[in-house]
């Protein structure tokens, strides 16, 4: 039996992730009467990942905290590099310069799937934004993460929208000074 | 050279995890206590290289020494605070803390999702792995 | 490979995950047949380009030695079989047992990071025409011992 | 100078001498259009750059000036009697563009009090954390950028200093014996001082200075 390339170990690898989670959304959904509901479960699903997955990033690349949004979108265009396999493109700055886009060109989340006229209101890869607002949590940074465009929606990119809302203080127990 | 004891606090002040190997005096507090007062003595510390440093952000607390032992701190970026207390001839340990958090803590308690990040550690995979790892280090003395 | 890591993050939240089910067998059987359609789809995938397997031990060799890498990054440790279509796999670091413990903390845990797998295990088989019953069992944390019952028409 | 800054606490953890030489940290001046690009909040009663380093505008600066106007705490003193919330006025569009300073503040007086007390308190807590029977309290501590020593006396009065990285544990510690030394001939034996007040000698001061330009030499020659 021939030992495929490496290339084709990632692809199979990344279709281990896609099918798998294709699996999880259709199982939610039939748990669930309403797609926001659904939209819900699979944000928390997301955050209790990325509250994790943070820590394995940051060891892996000997990373310290951001000190700015720019080296957060950084780090979070490296790590979907690592965990995902694509490199999604940061854009679309605001003026205040901390809140941007992340677009990804392919998604491999959603290599096969169509979403039927029904599921309009479902948002397909809400898992990604749980999985960041949970990781950049963990480093203090409250955001707001937003699926705005949707490939399985007409669009041709999936864009991820990250806002900064505020940098949250190393609180000490109860009691203390 | 030997080492004292361990100490893992949380992001918030929790106790996570506390071991000894050699203590001959007790503070005479409980585990939950000696554990806020270490809290609290860490956070005055960081803020107090905070405001001392004359460079931003360049004052960052990482050990002291006293007549009788040295105390090595780490931080993860996640806020995972390492303290390890050795005899005052270890030289600073900081690549050993973070190896121990890297290699060991994060494959055993992160890596297990029945072990939640804000309470005590209760997986013996990891005191195994911890144990043997301090048992390794050159300043370890038996 | 890095991809992997994040299914394994994934993995770990679907097995502690409280939606799926009231209870724990009902968790347990939800696992397993995601497992058991993703099986499916993976194993048809990975052998769309490979000649038809002549006997059905080529197939549980596919099954503990690629198909388990592909799953659980190594190739498991051994495979029996009584000939009769019962086939046992050992695999001793099983790679969603092995954060847990090394002994018997966690074991009455462990069957919900078994369940995903072994719906892997039996969709494979499904998709390489073989109907099986896959169970397993755990003595000690992270050995893992799979028995595959090829059930006949 | 490698020794930045030297204290002495009494032993019921007051202040009573401070020497203080540290560099100040070069301020930075910059006009900015609205919205900032980073984030303010106020940490211990001052604004604070808490995220969003740029330009040379550093996390942990505070800010110092507002249009060329001081600002002290959370205000800024332009004339009016209390001076105005200085987070007010940059959140309104209408006030853009400003012209901010931002930079580290020397310590104040009271923060060099307030930081004479904290110590005192973590030195006895270190002394009850020890896990060996006998232990004092903090001696050395390694800050990254700079260095800080202490000796305590056997009358429990506390001599303390900050220091940059290059100076050892051995040298500081016979910097610190010899300044108790020189507050023991100085102060102690000066018959118009009180014991656990502000030191206030000149001749203190004299030999105190000399003696930190000992700690300088030897480092000159290496």
């Amino acid at each position: 039996m021939a030992r495929q390339g490496r290339s084709g170990e990632t692809k199979m690898e990344g279709e281990l992730l896609a099918l798998t989670y294709g699996a999880v959304v259709a199982r939610v959904l039939k748990d669930y009467e309403r797609t926001d509901e659904v939209n819900a479960q699979l944000d928390k699903m997301g955050y209790n990942i990325g509250v994790r997955i943070i820590d394995d990033f940051l060891a892996k690349n000997r990373h310290g905290r951001c000190k700015n949004m720019q080296e957060t979108a950084e780090a979070i265009q490296s790590a979907f590099k690592q965990y995902i396999n694509v490199q999604p493109q940061v854009g679309k700055w605001n003026d205040a310069q901390n809140s941007f886009s992340l677009t990804l060109d392919t998604n491999p989340l959603t290599s096969f799937v169509e979403l039927p006229a029904e599921l309009s209101r479902l948002y397909y890869c809400q898992l990604f934004c749980g999985i960041i607002r949970g990781a950049l949590e963990m480093v203090q940074l409250e955001t707001k993460v937003q699926i705005v465009a949707d490939n399985l929606k007409g669009s041709n990119v999936t864009e991820i929208r990250i806002s900064f809302v505020k940098k949250l203080v190393d609180a000490l127990p109860v009691g203390e000074d | 050279m030997v080492v004292y004891n361990l100490y893992i606090l949380g992001k918030n002040g929790q106790s996570l995890f506390y071991r000894e190997w050699l203590r001959e005096q007790s503070s005479n507090l409980s585990r939950d206590e000696e554990d806020k007062l270490m809290v609290g003595l860490l956070f005055s510390l960081s803020n107090f290289a905070k405001k001392m440093s004359s460079s931003p952000g360049t004052g960052v607390f990482k050990s002291f020494n006293t007549s009788k032992y040295k105390l090595h701190y780490w931080e993860s970026p996640t806020g995972i605070k390492l303290v390890l207390n050795t005899s005052t001839d270890v030289e600073p340990c900081h690549d050993h803390l973070s190896t121990l958090y890297h290699h060991i803590f994060i494959q055993t308690v992160v890596k297990n999702p029945l072990v939640p990040l804000t309470e005590p550690i209760n997986s013996s995979l990891f005191v195994t792995k911890l144990d043997a790892f301090i048992k390794q280090q050159t300043f370890f003395q038996d | 490979m890095e991809s992997y890591t994040l299914f394994e993050y994934f993995h770990n939240e679907l097995a502690n995950w409280k939606g799926f089910g009231a209870d724990k067998d009902e968790h347990i059987s939800i696992l397993e047949d995601i497992g058991y359609k993703v099986g499916i789809s993976l194993c048809e995938n990975m052998c769309k380009d490979r000649p038809r397997f002549k006997e059905e031990v080529d197939v549980l060799r596919f099954l503990c030695r690629d198909f388990w890498e592909l799953c659980f990054r190594r190739s498991a440790n051994s495979l029996k079989t009584d000939n009769a279509g019962t086939y046992v796999i050992q695999d001793s670091e099983f790679r969603t047992l092995t954060a847990l413990s090394s002994g018997k903390q966690f074991l009455t845990d462990a069957p919900k990071f078994l369940a995903y797998p072994c719906g892997l295990l039996r969709g494979a088989l499904f998709a390489l025409t073989l109907n099986a019953h896959v169970t397993v069992e755990v003595t000690q944390i992270p050995a893992a011992k799979f028995k595959i019952d090829i059930l006949r028409k | 100078m490698p020794v930045d800054r030297f204290f002495i606490v009494s032993k019921s953890g007051g202040l009573i001498y401070s020497y203080d030489n540290a560099a100040a940290c070069p301020s930075v001046e910059q006009t900015l259009g609205f919205p900032l690009p980073f984030e303010l909040d106020v940490v211990d009663g001052k604004i604070e750059v808490v995220y969003g380093e740029q330009d040379g505008i550093k996390t942990g600066q505070v800010l110092l000036n507002y249009n060329e106007h001081e600002v002290s705490g959370t205000v800024v003193r332009d004339g009016s009697q209390t001076g105005t919330p200085v987070l007010t006025l940059l959140a309104d569009k209408a006030n853009y563009p400003v012209n901010l300073r931002f930079g580290l503040p020397k310590m104040s007086s009271n923060e060099k009090i307030i930081m004479a007390s904290t110590f005192h308190t973590v030195f006895a807590f270190s002394c009850q954390l020890s896990p060996m029977t006998g232990s004092s309290g903090i001696k050395a501590m390694d800050c990254g950028s700079f260095k800080f020593f202490c000796f305590q006396s056997p009358t429990g009065t506390k001599f303390i200093c900050q220091t940059d990285t290059r100076v050892t544990d051995e040298r500081a510690e016979s910097f610190l014996e010899k300044c108790y030394e020189i507050y023991s001939d100085y102060a102690l034996k000066n018959p118009f001082y009180s014991l656990e007040m502000p030191i206030r000698a000149d001749l203190f001061d004299i030999h105190l200075k000399s003696s930190i330009e000992l700690v300088d030499r030897p480092l000159m020659r290496s």
